[in-house]
Order: structure tokens, then sequence, then C-alpha cells
């Protein structure tokens, strides 16, 4: 695996702009993206998941806006881009699919025609040229009587067969980087295998990164090479999966994975953690995890850092990191 | 304590500020809404003149400010039977605000109920009840008042009563089209399940989430209404002569157009400021309560 | 599909009989013809009666009204009492005037409404939608009279632009139909608006973004092309009672259409054209929204026919 | 007459007529009329506005012209050879607009038709009844068998029904093809007609009157909205408005090109009462609210001049008006004292219904009812559907105990209105009933003699003068705004609109 | 505790038709939403329901609750059969049976106060005193950890993991016996799943309940139930206990469900069936077996023949023609042997 980043975010920040006042969003974030390499951001919902991919591919909503902070595009600074720099790497260099396969594809057009439409805004090939690519790519992405398909309008088709034709085409132009953000999770099971599993070979054929967004620590293992664990808006934890699994550091992080309920044990109760996660917005100074965290003590009422691990994992927390120095 | 007390006021100020900065429309409406209603309250109190008083001396005065003779004593002017059109047009708020309030108040009657059953209980009911709209909406409005008119008589009541019946479709159709999505809600499945009977559906979890879309259709068509009065007195149908109504003020007005140009402009502007600010008003109503909207 | 433009056929067929029933039986409330055309004359009761004979009103009301549904069948509806003229012919004299007006009403509420509530819904909050949305109900916040003598006063008189009356080429039918658009505009600007607000929340849009299209391209051809639906809706429900409502600019214009001809005719107690017309203005109607309904098929491939609208 | 502020009227600097934007239209006009007739069948009607634009297409045997004289129409003379038997000479050589020659034929169709099976339908015929048949004598000869003694015939027969229709024409065609193309022997002939859009009229190059007429065309449009109307007058797109509201008349006598022409017409109005209901039932209560409107007020202000005071329910043109009456003069003391002699308690409401429409009437309605309210009487102003009122309302007695009644008075002569308001059972009369007055009535229709008629009508004014069987408010004055370029136009009193001597400058 | 089940459902079927045709009351078609299922529940047992999107759990928890009413079949309830009673007759019962809604956020109504949803089902119950119902409100909101003062709030004011609570307080105030939980924490994250799960049990021993807990999440099922019916199409294919549901399941399809489960570490190792193909529309299931187009295990009977539901072993039943064979008698007493689970 290639060690070489090819997307490098430092200390993004984005929130609602309302006037003067700035609300936060996504706090600070900072992590790359390596060559060829799958990683997944978990965290519950509202922690800014969603913002963070967002902001990589600049369609923040309205009332939303950076605050602060870098995005590498390889030698590129996205902070610069205008409106056309902005569009010519949406698509091309970085794709995004997006949680609902119901509606992320245009109920009114074919599937040709919004296939095509991602070709034609980054290439000038002719009409069949673009139609051979489609049908190739639906082909690639396991979709059945391809040709058929090609002329389906979105609502004729499975939700398991949308979120294919969306990886179609996110995929169409080639990117170096696809952003999925939660793209299995308005599926069952059965169909999330199907796409997992379709995810994880097309990585290996096509050769780019991914950037896969969940809440659903089992999609983490499935496929990630390494995580990102968010909470509240920043990064409380960054490990590679095996390591997160087997040795989780921050407190909410294990948290989550003994909440988890497990095939395997039998419990009468799961372990839990108490409270809610704080609304942006509402947030104070500290550790935004220690009105629930089991270990908070004095030091957590300052803001934590991110610090290295010895098992090369980072974690943003006042339990680690001080020993380390000792 | 002295400052204490000076913030609190500072930032009560600082906060109607954010909100008139935040919804301009919705303030301006709100605005022109209470000066419509206030000036139909108080009428007796703030209007200058008699508004029934005709005296033929005063016949066609400009307004005071724009009487080259300086004869005139009329803000406004007065009117084609010399009275004051001030006056008339602040006692024509009352006219305009009980066709509009009543008008909508009797559609929202007939069309709340019949949409509320029609789209709970579906089935026969609904499909009578829809057709019965259909042939509500395909009888044209002019004809149904000129019918009932020649019928029953002119006056404002009649008029009052026409736009009622006419208009309780719209209701009828919105709240049906609501109520068959709400029906769809878990939260009225869950009322059914803790064992609420229909009725108590309907008035508990139904009703009450349809009302914000009443409130809004209901504050624009106070404003059609208003305006619909105006046409009818235009075909000559409209309430009698000595009433203050908008509508007919303009209506009788419109020969003078270039003559005296305060009959036929103040009457509009009345009728104008009125309609846009129950428009600007409901428009911010549903900003504010359709859930689609809000961001 | 087949099944439900018969069923939707029936429910025209339904409606009209209704309708039928309904002037029928009401307009013979508001008095009787024979008096109203004798007008100023000196009406014998022999002279009335004779005229009653003539105009086939001294049938039982049950046979009259059965003549009259029998004629309906063939789009017959009988002549005038006022000139003898064939009650269709009639109409579809006047269907082509007020046609017209419609058209040209909706065509210039769509050329206002359109940009005004696409371009508010996109600057949402930005002083385009205040003053947007201002515009738009300004339009609807006049009679219609009012405007349209106003109308008048400006561009005909005071500039000398355009014809005030008549219906003589293109260049009269500018002032009717701008006055009977902007009413419209104003309603279908905000009812644009709404429906782009919604669509543009849509998960489609922010994937149309995602190609790295041409922000105008993911307006248009995504946005606006789904918040149509809706409009089209209200425009079908809408042009019904618009072409029943245009009586007021038609009179102000000396406009030849439907609207006058059936208040004219009430005025003079022309039964078998209020009936004709107010028929005519049914079927039109249920047939407009029928088209709506099967249109949005065309427009949204997600409903089958019968699906939307009910 | 004449309006109060028609003296500042003509101030206005005369205008470079080459910038006429009427001008463009060269030797044609375009007349604007309210409404449309629909059907020109002059036996099916009864509106003014179809004898505005027939009087250029059909003729009569008698003509009236623009002073009212009675002169030669189709016919170069007539004789009373007694009280029921009249003979006409017609006149040689006439055509109809389609070929067809006039002669005793048509005149004897016409009149078969209008008072046969046909004429029955329509509401002409009624007018005509006196006459039992027409005798063709030869080709240029008629005489007319009366059944009564009809003293205003020869007046009638100069316009609506007893128009001269052709013969051939009439019967070869359907009645609804005649409805809508209709031929006559007039100065016009129309060419096209497109309902509630317009008529248009061609010279008719036959037509028997030397010289005339002098106009290439005319085209008759229809506009029914006043200010609409007024506008197509201001823009040079009419040369004729009929009917300038009153309200109106400033701007039109402001106006560049355009001058205002004004004419005493027939038409008088009042507030009739119904006796049937409650106190209006004594005279003397009538008399006291006639006393309590100032109708002098009312004409000057609202009226803006622009109509006469009348006593009777007649206008100074009418046969039968009385000169000597003067009407009642405002006197508000007189009305309380009359008011009280007849046990009228103070704040006694009263209903009094109105045609919705009526702009005018609205107004002076108002004033009446602040008049009333001086005498202590309080008056309900009802609107009504003026359809409604007049053919339901009225007849039926349920229009309160006072109504607007306007009344066209066509035959000039008060038999026919005073018959029809007067007469116990009349149609439009649904309570008044007098003996005096029956009698009256009675003994002026048996007779042609116009001296022992006049003598009769002299009695019956005062008569009814005194019984007040209305509150006379006033005659009525036609407005016309006019083009200047147009020549020789003279206003019709009865709206009959005469183009023939009309030319363009 | 008695032997007698608390809830026997047999043969319960609930079509949707869709209406067409000239005038409109013509089926053209029926979504068989839930077609011919038998179980029962027994007293103070938790059975897990699971199956995909669409086939049918939620359709089939509101049809025995006759919040829908079945097309055909029986619903016997304490030994009641409550089928066909009227919404009147039916209030008696629904004090007893209660649902939890899979959506916290749409099953409260969002202009109600907290205090007022909870206490609606005792004014709807006749408990006519104010104070009486206040007392028990109050009780109700504690068991569940809702604060006294949070129950003068909208809905709109709490994160899902709360609502779920308010939902559950709502169900338990009448003191059911039976609670039907339609998906109670699909919506909800890990975190507060496990919350929400634990709150559950707490109740059920505290109350004695019995619930009939759909899910799709077959680890939550796992954990939560003590015996599971696998559902396909309307249909149930498999019913057993949890244990020999995980370890030995038979039915194809319940096999590759269980196989679909993410990994629970990045090291395990899955043998994985993968399904091809697309859940089929209720409205027109395949012929024979409903399975049979996806099956990878699937035999010619199967695409003409529909399987019956038969106890392949003590206690575990399933419809698969795959165990036909071992007992082809069955077939003839199959209904009786269902009813007598
Ligand atoms: N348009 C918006 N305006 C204001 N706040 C917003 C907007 N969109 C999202 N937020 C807030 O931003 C925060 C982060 O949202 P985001 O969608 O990134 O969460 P997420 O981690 O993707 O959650 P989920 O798992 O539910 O998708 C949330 O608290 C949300 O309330
Ligand atoms: N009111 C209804 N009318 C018509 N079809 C319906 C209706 N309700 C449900 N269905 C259909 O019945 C089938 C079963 O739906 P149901 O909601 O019971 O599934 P489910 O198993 O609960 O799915 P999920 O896991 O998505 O909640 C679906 O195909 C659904 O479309
Ligand atoms: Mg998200
Ligand atoms: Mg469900």
């Amino acid at each position: 695996m290639a060690e070489q980043a090819i997307l490098q975010i430092d200390e993004l920040k984005v929130g609602v702009v309302d006037g003067k006042k700035k609300t936060p969003i996504v706090n600070g974030v900072s992590f790359e993206l390596k060559e060829g390499e799958t990683l997944g951001i978990v965290g519950e919902s509202g922690c800014g998941k969603s913002m963070t991919s967002l902001s990589l591919m600049g369609l923040l909503p309205k009332g939303i806006d950076y605050l602060d902070g870098h995005i590498h595009l390889g030698a590129l600074n996205l902070e610069n881009f205008s409106k056309k720099d902005w569009r010519d790497v949406r698509g091309k260099k970085m794709s995004m699919i997006f949680q609902e396969p119901m509606s992320s594809l245009n109920p009114v057009y074919t599937i040709r025609k919004q296939v095509r439409e991602m070709i034609f805004s980054h290439e000038k090939i002719s009409r069949e040229e673009a139609d051979a690519r489609t049908l190739e790519m639906l082909k690639l992405v396991g979709i059945p009587r391809p040709d058929e398909v090609m002329d389906n309008y979105p609502h004729q088709l499975s939700g398991g067969m949308r979120q294919r034709v969306m990886i179609a085409l996110a995929l169409v132009n080639d990117p170096k980087i696809l952003i999925a953000d939660e793209p299995t999770t308005a599926l069952d099971v059965t169909i999330q295998a199907q796409i997992l599993e379709l995810m994880k070979s097309l990585q290996k054929r096509l050769q780019m990164s991914i950037i896969l967004i969940t809440h659903d620590l089992g999609v983490v293992a499935e496929i990630c090479d390494r995580v990102v664990v968010m909470y509240a808006g920043e990064i409380i934890e960054e490990a590679t999966t095996k390591n997160l699994f087997d040795e989780p550091l921050h407190p909410y992080t294990k948290g989550l994975l003994a909440s988890l309920p497990s095939i395997h044990e039998e419990k009468e109760y799961l372990s839990s953690i108490p409270g809610t996660v704080p609304a942006p917005g509402s947030i104070v100074k500290g550790c935004r995890f220690k009105e629930r965290c089991p270990f908070a003590h004095d030091r957590c009422s300052e803001d934590p850092q991110m610090v290295p691990h010895s098992n090369g994992s980072k974690v943003r927390c006042w339990l680690y990191g001080e020993e380390e120095v000792h | 304590m002295e400052q204490v007390i000076e913030k609190k006021k500072d930032s009560a100020f600082q906060r109607s500020w954010k909100f008139i900065k935040k919804n301009p429309t919705g303030v301006i409406g709100m605005i022109l809404t209470a000066i419509t209603i206030l000036s139909a309250i108080f009428a007796s109190w703030i209007s200058p003149y008699d508004y029934t008083a005709a005296n033929l001396k005063d016949r066609l005065l400009p307004p005071s400010w724009a009487d080259p003779l300086g004869q005139s004593v009329y803000l406004l002017g007065s009117d084609q039977v010399g009275r004051d059109l001030l006056s008339r047009i602040i006692h024509g708020a009352q006219i305009s605000l009980m066709v509009g309030f009543f008008g909508v108040l009797i559609a929202l009657i007939i069309g709340v109920f019949f949409g509320l059953i029609s789209g709970y209980f579906g089935k026969w009911l609904d499909d009578f009840i829809m057709r019965v709209a259909d042939i509500q909406l395909a009888f044209p409005f002019i004809l149904l008042a000129i019918i009932v008119m020649s019928v029953i008589g002119t006056g404002m009541w009649k008029i009052i009563i026409i736009l009622g019946i006419t208009y309780w479709v719209g209701f009828a159709r919105l709240i049906r089209g609501q109520v068959i999505s709400l029906k769809e809600q878990e939260y009225i499945q869950a009322a059914k399940a803790i064992g609420g009977s229909n009725f108590t559906i309907i008035r508990k979890h139904i009703l009450p989430n349809v009302m914000s879309s009443i409130l809004v259709l209901g504050t624009m068509y106070i404003a059609e209404f208003i305006l619909l009065e105006a046409s009818l007195t235009f075909l000559g149908l409209g309430v009698d002569p000595t009433i203050p109504s908008w509508g007919g003020m303009l209506a009788d007005s419109r020969n003078y157009t270039t003559t005296a140009w305060w009959t036929a402009v103040f009457p509009g502007v009345a009728i104008m400021l009125t309609v846009l600010g129950f428009n600007l008003l409901g428009d911010w109503l549903r900003d504010r309560f359709d859930p689609n909207l809000k961001m | 599909m087949f099944s439900y433009i018969l069923r939707r056929l029936l429910h025209m067929v339904f409606v009209v009989f209704f309708i039928s029933l309904l002037v029928f039986f009401s307009i013979r409330l508001t008095g009787n013809p024979a008096a109203v055309m004798f007008g100023a004359g000196e009406p014998t009761a022999e002279a009335i009666e004779a005229l009653n004979e003539k105009l086939g009103l001294n049938e039982p009301l049950y046979v009259q009204y059965g003549l009259f549904l029998k004629g309906m069948l063939t789009f017959d509806f009988g002549e005038s009492f006022r000139n003898g003229a064939k009650v269709s012919s009639l109409i579809f004299e006047r269907a082509g005037a007020t046609l017209a007006l419609a058209v040209g009403g909706l065509a210039v509420a769509v050329l206002i409404a359109f940009p005004i509530g696409i371009l508010s819904a996109v600057y949402r909050g930005k002083f385009f939608d205040f003053f947007g949305r201002v515009f738009s109900l300004v339009g609807i916040s006049f009679p219609n009279f009012w405007l349209g003598i106003m109308f008048i006063l400006i561009f005909s008189v005071t500039l000398q632009w355009l014809p005030a009356s008549g219906f003589e080429g293109f260049s009269s039918l500018i002032l009717p139909s701008v006055t009977l658009g902007l009413i419209l505009s104003g309603i279908l600007a905000r009812l644009i608006r709404s429906s782009m607000l919604e669509v543009l929340n849509q998960q489609y849009i922010s994937t149309a973004r995602s190609k790295g299209i041409k922000e105008w391209k993911v307006i248009i051809k995504h946005a606006f092309r789904n918040a149509l639906l809706p409009t089209i809706t209200f425009l079908g429900l809408q042009l019904g009672g618009l072409l029943g409502g245009t009586v007021i600019i038609e009179q102000v214009f000396a406009w030849p259409g439907i609207g006058r001809l059936i208040v004219d005719a009430i005025n003079q107690r022309d039964y078998p054209v209020i009936q004709g017309g107010v028929i005519f203005l049914a079927m039109i109607m249920v047939l407009v929204n029928l088209i709506v309904d099967l249109s949005y098929s065309f427009i949204d491939p997600r409903i089958k026919a019968g699906k939307a609208g009910e | 007459s004449g309006g109060k502020s028609s003296s500042d009227g003509d101030s206005k600097t005369p205008a470079d007529p080459s910038k006429n934007p009427a001008a463009e239209r060269g030797n044609s006009i375009v007349v604007g009329v309210p409404t449309d007739p629909q059907s020109w069948d002059p036996i099916d009607t009864f509106l003014l506005d179809w004898s505005s634009v027939a009087s250029s297409i059909f003729e009569g045997l008698v003509d009236r012209d623009l002073n009212l004289e009675l002169q030669p129409g189709l016919a170069e003379s007539w004789e009373y050879e007694d009280d029921l038997t009249l003979r006409f000479t017609l006149r040689e050589g006439v055509t109809f607009h389609n070929g067809e020659p006039f002669n005793a034929d048509a005149v004897k169709f016409t009149f078969d038709r209008l008072l046969g099976e046909e004429g029955a339908k329509g509401p002409q015929q009624a007018n005509y009844t006196s006459i039992d048949s027409v005798e063709v004598v030869n080709d240029y000869e008629v005489i007319f068998h009366l059944n009564t003694p009809d003293p205003v015939l020869l007046t009638k027969l100069s316009g609506y029904g007893a128009v001269i229709v052709p013969p051939k024409y009439v019967q070869e065609n359907t009645d609804e093809f005649f409805n809508d193309h209709p031929v006559g022997t007039g100065p016009f002939k129309m060419v096209e007609y497109k309902r509630d859009q317009y008529a248009k009229l061609e010279k008719n190059e036959n037509y028997w009157k030397e010289g005339l007429p002098k106009l290439d065309g005319v085209t008759f449009r229809f506009i029914p909205e006043a200010s609409t109307r007024l506008a197509e007058l201001q823009t040079g797109k009419i040369d004729i408005m009929k009917r300038v509201e009153i309200s109106q008349a400033q701007t039109v006598k402001d106006a560049p090109y355009i001058k205002l022409e004004e004419v005493g017409t027939p038409t008088v109005f009042s507030l009739r009462f119904d006796p049937g209901h409650g106190i209006v039932d004594d005279k003397l209560v009538r008399q006291a609210l006639n006393y309590a409107v100032d109708k002098e007020a009312i004409i000057d202000e609202i009226l803006d001049g622009y109509a006469n005071p009348i006593s009777t329910y007649q206008s100074d043109l009418s046969f039968g008006n009385n000169p000597n009456l003067e009407p009642y003069p405002y006197d508000p003391e007189k009305a309380k004292e009359l008011l009280a002699e007849a046990g009228v308690p103070e704040g006694t409401e009263l209903e009094v219904y109105i045609p919705g429409n009526d702009g005018n009437f609205k107004e002076i309605s108002q004033i009446i009812a602040y008049y009333f309210d001086e005498v202590g009487i309080k008056l309900n102003i009802n609107n009504a559907d003026p359809t409604t009122l007049t053919s339901e309302l009225i007849p039926s007695g349920k229009a309160g105990h006072m109504y607007r009644q306007g009344w066209g008075g066509w035959t000039l002569d008060f038999d026919n209105t005073a018959y029809l308001m007067y007469a116990e059972g009349e149609h439009w009369n649904p309570s008044f009933s007098d003996p005096k007055v029956e009698e009256l009535l009675k003994a002026e229709r048996s007779t042609v003699d116009q001296d022992e008629r006049e003598q009769i009508f002299m009695e019956l004014t005062e008569v009814l003068y005194d019984l007040a069987p209305e509150i006379n408010l006033y005659q009525e004055v036609g407005l016309y705004g006019v083009n200047e370029r147009l020549v020789d136009f003279q206003p019709p009193h009865e709206d009959r609109i005469r183009l023939e001597e009309v030319s363009v400058k | 505790m008695t032997n007698a089940p608390l809830l026997e459902v047999k043969q319960l079927t609930k079509y949707f038709p869709q209406l067409g045709g000239i005038t409109g009351k013509k089926v053209l078609n029926e979504v068989k939403a839930v077609d011919g299922v038998s179980f029962t529940v027994n007293r103070g047992e938790t059975l897990g329901i699971v199956g995909e999107s669409g086939c049918g759990k939620s359709t089939m928890g509101r049809t025995i609750l006759k919040l829908l009413q079945p097309t055909s079949g029986e619903i016997i309830f304490e030994g009641n059969n409550i089928t066909n009673l009227s919404q009147k007759d039916m209030m008696k019962y629904r004090k007893e049976m209660q649902i939890i809604f899979q959506d916290p956020f749409a099953s409260l109504n969002p202009r109600m106060k907290i205090y007022q949803i909870i206490e609606e089902p005792l004014i709807n119950f006749g408990v006519k005193d104010k104070e009486q119902r206040k007392q028990r409100v109050y009780e109700v909101a504690e068991q569940v950890g809702l604060t006294k003062a949070q129950l003068h709030r909208l809905p709109h004011e709490f994160s899902g993991g709360q609502r779920q609570r308010i939902g559950i307080a709502r169900a338990l105030i009448s003191k059911p016996k039976f609670i039907i939980a339609d998906e109670p924490v699909s919506a909800l994250d890990v975190s507060i799943q496990s919350q929400v799960l634990n709150l559950m049990r707490d109740l059920q021993k505290e109350y004695d309940l019995t619930y009939l807990f759909i899910s799709h999440d077959l680890s939550v099922v796992k954990h939560f139930c003590d015996r599971i019916g696998v559902m396909y199409l309307g249909k149930m294919v498999e019913l057993t206990d949890k244990h020999s549901l995980y370890n030995k399941a038979l039915h194809p399809y319940a096999q590759s469900l269980l196989s679909s489960l993410p990994k629970s570490h990045p090291d395990e190792k899955k043998e994985r069936i993968v399904l091809t193909g697309d859940v089929p529309s209720p409205s027109n299931p395949p012929s024979g077996c409903t399975f049979h187009p996806r099956c990878f295990a699937c035999m010619e009977v199967c695409k003409s023949k529909e399987p019956t539901f038969i106890e392949v072993e003590n206690g575990h039943y399933t419809s698969c023609h795959l165990y036909h064979s071992v007992d082809q008698n069955i077939n003839s007493v199959e209904k009786e042997s269902v009813t007598n689970v």
C-alpha cells in the first residue's frame, strides 16, 4: 500500500453562519487519506460526519460555511477554489455516494441521461462513447440486464440497484477518491452485504481511495483499513481498524464497542454509555465527552489534544499522552 | 440594579430588531394587518368625520394637502357625495375584515369538516365529498353569486355566505390531503393503539396538526375575499352604497379616475396594503409552519 | 391507463350531470326570461304566454330537463332566447377568444412567475427573495377591474402604446393578458418558490452538484423540472376557474369571451346559453384536469396515470 | 340643459387637427356603444342600443328627425281617412340593401309579420295592437285599418318594430340568419357582424336621399365599460362615444380633439312609491317625502347639471307634459309637518331598492337618505341585481317602499308612460290605483283628437302631481363624446344615432 | 405463569387491495403483506420477528393489534378471539396490548406536551380522576427515566433515545400484559440502543411483560429474544428458539441472512452466502416457494410447489422443500400441529 497522502485535511472548521454568529459543527478536524486505502469515519448521528464529507466536495448546504482550516488535494489547495475549479474536482477527482439511494437519483431522468451528464461535464466525447462507457460501468457494478436498466427511471429500480447505479455514476470518470456517506444504511442486510462486497472488489480493481462514512462498526470491520472516530464535531481517535477493535483507547470508543450486542456472547444486559451527545452550540470548553465519561477528572475541563499512542493510534483524551511522556 | 434593567431592555430591543431583520416580510405583514384590524376596531374614535354625513357642498374635494384652492378640510379628500374619504376608508376596514373574516370562517368550518371526514374515513364518503367538491369547483363563482343574490337578495351577509360556500373546497382539499398523509403517521396509529376513538383522534391529533395550514390558507383567503367583494360590487352585486366598503368605493369611483383621482386611489391603496398585509402574514406563517421549508 | 382515462371520463359525466341539474333548476329560481325579454315593453299576459310557449317554458320542468339532457348528449344546448342562434355555435365563437385570453394570461404569468419563483428560492432570505415576493404579492393585491382600468389609463391613454379594448390582433391581447397574468403570477410565483425550496433540499440536487455540472443546470434541469409537478397541478385547478373567472377582465377590455357571454346571458335570463356555457366550462375544467393528471406521467415518470391528483 | 361647469369647458386650446389620431380612418368613422343587442331583427328588441345602430340600417314609413319632428320616411305622405283608417303613399324607387324593391307588399309583409305569430314572441307587437290589418291598394299605396283609435301610432311607426323589412329575404332565410344579417333600406348596410365585438356598416350607394350618406362606412363597436369606451375615444380609436358618464364629462371636455355633446332625452328617473307597503299608501307621506328632497341640488351637484328637473313622470319632450307644474320645492319644514299630520313617528324606516350597477343612482339614493334623515325618516338602501329588480321585484311588489324607476318614454307621448305606470293591473304597476286616474287614462286613449287629449293630460298631470305616486327626480341628459373631425353630428334625443348627414373634416 | 399461550395467531393474512377498473372499485391486484402466518406467544417470553424491509413485519404487528383489520385468520388473545371485534369492543383489550413504534420522531404528536402524551391512554381508558392520572404518569415517567420537569416539554426538544422512552411510557401506562415492539431501536444510535434495550428488559422483569419484538437486526434480536421467527415476503419461513436458529438455521433464507451480518471484528473470517437478485414485490410474488429465485439451493419442485410450514425438529419449524423429504406425511396434519405450538 502506497504511503503517499492524496488528500490532506488540516484543522477543518465548518459551521452555521448566521450573521456574525458562527456555530461550529465540524471543529478542527485533521486527517489524511492515503492512496489506495479505505478510511472509515464513524460516529454517532449528528457528530458532523456528513458535514465533513460535504465540505470535501464543496457541497456545504446553504447557511453552512467553511470557518477555518485547509484541504489539500494532492498539490491543490481547495480553499482558493473558484466555482469552476470546484466543478473540475467534483465528479472527476473526487466522487461521492450519498446515504439515501432512494433519493439520490433524479426521479425524472433515465439512468442513461444521468450518467451521460456526469461524463459530459468533464469530457467531450460522443454520445455513443459515453453510452458505451456507461454500459461498461453498469456491468462492472454487477447490474443485471444493464442495457435495459440504462433506459429505466430510478423508481423502476430497487434500492440496491439504485445504490449500484450511484456507485457506477460516481466511478464513471475514474476518480481518485470516492467518498461514500453511509452507502448501505438504508439497505437490508442481505443487500448491504452485496454492496460492501462490490465496493471491496472495485477498489482493488480501480486502485482508488475511499472515505467511508458510517455509524456501523460492523461495516468498518468489514472493509476499512483505517478509522477515525468522531464525537461532537471532533476527531477523538484515529487508528487502524484492527487496533480500534483490539485496543480502543478513548472511553467513548470503548463504550461504543461494548454496547454492541454480539452474536457470539450472551449477556442479559448490554453495557451502555449514559447520557446523550451534546448539541452543537451548547458545547463548552474541555473534553466534549466528559459528562458521559466514567473516567472524567479535573483535567477534562481543559481542551484535550490529539496525541499519538504507542500502538500507532492517535487519541484525544487526557488519559493518554501525559503518561506517554513519563 | 438600574444597569441590569437597562441591559434587559436593550436585549429585548435587540431581540425584536433581530426578529425584524430575519423576517422583514413577516413583520411588514403583521404591521399592515395590525393597522387594518386596529382601524376597524377603533373606527368610530379615530375617524375625523362622520362617515355617513353626505354633504353636497363638499362633493369631490381633493385631499387638503393637494387642494390648490385651499377649500378642502379632508385629509384624503371627499367622495362623490361629499363624505370624508379618510373616515370611510377607516370604517371600510370593518367591512373588509368582516367579509374576509366571516367569509373565511364559513368556508373554513364547512371545508375543514368535510376535509377531515373525507380524508379520515376515506372510501365512499371521500369519493362523494370530492365529487361534490368537483361540482362546486366547476360551477362558476359569479354565476353562483348572481343566482343566490337574485333569489335571496344582496347585502354584506349574503356576500359572506356566498364566499363561504364557494371557497370551502379549498379548505376541504387541503385538509383532506394532509389528513391522508397524517393518517399514515405513526402517532396516529399510536393514538388508535392506546384506545382513542375516531372522534378523539381527529380532535386531539389531527386537527391541531392541520391548524397551521388552516391558518395559512385562511389569511390568504381573507385577502382574496376582500378583492372578491370589490369585484362583486363592480358587477353590481355588492353591498349597499351607504356601507363604506373599499370594494364599493373603488368600483363606484372608477369613472372619476381622471377627474378625482383620490376617490379611486386611496381605497385602492387601502385594499392593496391590507391584502398585502394578509398575504405577507400568510406567507410568513407558512414558512414558519411548513416543515418542508425549515432547514 | 386506458381504464383510468375511462374512469375519469365517467367522473366527468357525473360532474357534468350534476352541474346540469344544478344550473337547470337554480337559474329557474331567478325569474322568468319572458318577462325579462320584454324589458321596458308592455308585456301582456298573452304575450308572455306566447313567448313561454315559443321558448318551451310551458312544458313541465322534468320534460324540459329531459329534453335538455337529450340535447346535451349531442352537444346541442338549444337556441339562445335572445338571438335564436345555436348555443353551441355561440360558445364556439367565444371559445377562441377565451382561450386566447387564458393562454395569454398564462404565458404572462409564467414569464413573470417562473423567474421570480426560481430566483427567490435560490436566493432565499436575500434581497431578491424579498423583492420577488413583495412584487408577486402586489400583483394579487388589486381588484382585477381596477388594475385593468389603470393599465388602460397608463398604457392606452397616456402612453398610447396599446389598444384599450377589442379583439384584433396581438396588440389587443396584451393588456388583458397582463392583467390576468399578473394576478395569476402572484400565486404561481409563491407556489414555485415553495416547491423549489422543497426540491432544493433533496438529495439528488446534491448528487447533481457532485457531478461538477454548472449551477444553473442544477437549478433548471434538476430542481425546476421536479418543482414543476405541484405547479402544474395548481395550474390545472386554476385554469378551470380562470376560464370562468375572466368575466370582469372581459368586460373591462370588451373581450368577446365565454365569461361575458354567460354573464350577459344571466342578465337576460337566457337559459339555454347559461346552461350551455356553464356545462361547457365544467367540461373544459374536468378535461383540463384530466390532461394535467395525464401530463404528470410525462413530467414525472414515477407517477403512473391515476396515482396523482386523486 | 347644460352642465354647471360647461362654461369653463371651452377654455381648452384648439389642437392641431392634422395630429388628430382618428384622422387616419379617413372617411369612415367608429362609434362606441355599450352593448350588443344580439339580435338585429326589429321585432325582437326593445334595446336603445339596437336603435343606435339599426337607425342607420332600417327605416319606417314615417321618419322622426333629430328634432323629433315627424317627416316622410319610406312613405311620401299619409292621411287619416277617419279615426280608424290611415292611408300611406309610398316612396318609389327605393330598394333594400339586397336589391329587393321596396313596395306595398313589403309594408304588408312587415306588419303581417309583426302582428302575426312571429311578432307574438317578441316585445314589439304589443306596441302595435291597434293596427287591425294592412291593405295593399297598389304597389305604392297601403291602407292601415285600425281597431281602436291610436293617437300615437304615427310616432310609433317611425321606429323599432315598425321598420320595413324585405319580404323575400326574410322568407328565404331562417329567422336566425336574419337576426345576424339585417337588411333594410337605410343609409348604411351591414357588411360584417361579430357578436359582442363590432358591426361594420358600409355606405348604401343606392340610398334614396340624394347625395347621402356622406360617410363611406361606420363601425359600431360594443364596449360595455364606460371607462374603456372613454379611453378609446381619447386615443382616437372611436369617433363617437355613446353614454359618457356624468363623472367623465369633464375629462371629455378637457381632452384634445374631443368635444362633449349633450342632449335632453325622453328618459326620466324617479323614486316610485309602492303604496302596497306601509306608510307610503298615505298621500301625505308621499307628498312630504317629495318636499324633503332637494332635487335641484341633486341635479346641480351629483349630476353636474346634466339633467333637467321634472314635475311629473315625463320629460319636456313628451306630449302631455304640463308646463304649469313646478317640481315640489325643497321644504323640509313642510315635510315634517306633513309627516306629523300623517302620524308618522320619527325614525320610521323605509326600504328603497336600486339596481346595483347604477353608479349615479347609488350616489343619489345616498343623498336622498341624507335628506330623509333630516325629516326623521331612515332610508335603507338595498342593492339588487338589475334584471331581478325590473323583471321580478318591481312587478311583484317586492321592491320595498320605494324603488328606482327609469322610463324611456320613446313614444314621446305621456300615454305610454302613464298607462303602464298608473293603470290598475299593469305589469309595471304593483299597487297604485286611483279611480280618477283610471278614468282619465281611459278617456285619453279613446280619441285621436290631440287637443282633447292634451286637455285630459293636463288634468291627469295635476291629479298625479297631487297624488305624488313617486318622487320625480330628473330628465336625463344624454352625453356624447365626439371627435372634432366630425361635421354635422347632432346627438339624438332618443339614442337613434343618425349618421347620413355626418361627414368628416 | 399458566401454560396457555398469551397470544395465538392462526393463518393470519393481510392483503392490501390495489383498486382500479372503471369504477375504481375493482381489485386489480393485492399486496400480500402478510400471507398466512401462524404462531403463538407464551406468557413472559419475547418472540423476535426478523426479515427484510417490506416483508410484512410491521403490518403483522399492526394487524395483531387490530390497527388494521385482518383479511383472514384468527387472533386469539388470552383465549378470546378478537379478530372481528369492533373498534369499541377492542377497548377492553387495548389496555392489555400495546405497541412501541419504530420511529421515535414520527410516533409522538409534535404538538402535545410529553405529559399529555403519556396521560392520554388513561383518559381513553376511563380514568376520570385527574390526580390519580397524574400520580400514574409520574410513576411511569420515573420508571423510564424521565424527570418531572421534562414532562412539560414538547417532543422536538428530546433526543431519539429519550423519545423512545416516552413511547415506552405511553405503552406502559395502562399496565399492559403484551407489548409489540416494532423496531424500537432501529432509529437509534448504538450507544442509545443499548440504553433502551436495557430499559425494556428491566420493565419486562418488573411487569412480567410479554414482547413481540420486531427487528431487522439479527444481533439485537439474538440478544433480546427467546424465540425467533424469520419472515420472508409475508410468510413465516422459520420459527425456533434463538440458539437453534443461530447454530443451525434450516431455511436457506435464514442461513443467508445470518451470514450477511457484518463482521464484528476485522479478523473474523466469514463464509458469506451472498444472495443474488432483489427482494421481489409482494404484490406479485414468485410462484412456488417465494424465495426460489434468490435461493442457492433451489430445486425443480421449489418453482412450482409452495412448501408448507412444518416442524422439522422439536420446536423448530420451517417451510422449505429441502426438509419435506424428511417427513412427507406431515403435510396432512400440518395445520393442527402449528396451532398446537
Ligand atoms: N443545514 C443545517 N443547518 C444547521 N445545522 C445543520 C444543518 N445540517 C446539519 N446540521 C447540524 O450539523 C450537525 C452535524 O450534521 P451531520 O449531518 O454532519 O451529522 P452526521 O454525523 O452525518 O449524522 P448522521 O449520522 O445522522 O447522518 C448536526 O448536529 C446537525 O444538526
Ligand atoms: N397501507 C398499505 N397499503 C398498501 N400496501 C401496504 C400498506 N402498508 C404496507 N404495505 C405494503 O405491505 C408490505 C409490508 O409492509 P410492512 O411495513 O409490514 O413491512 P416491514 O416488514 O415492516 O418493513 P420495514 O422493515 O421496512 O418496516 C410492503 O410491501 C408495503 O409496501
Ligand atoms: Mg450524515
Ligand atoms: Mg416496519
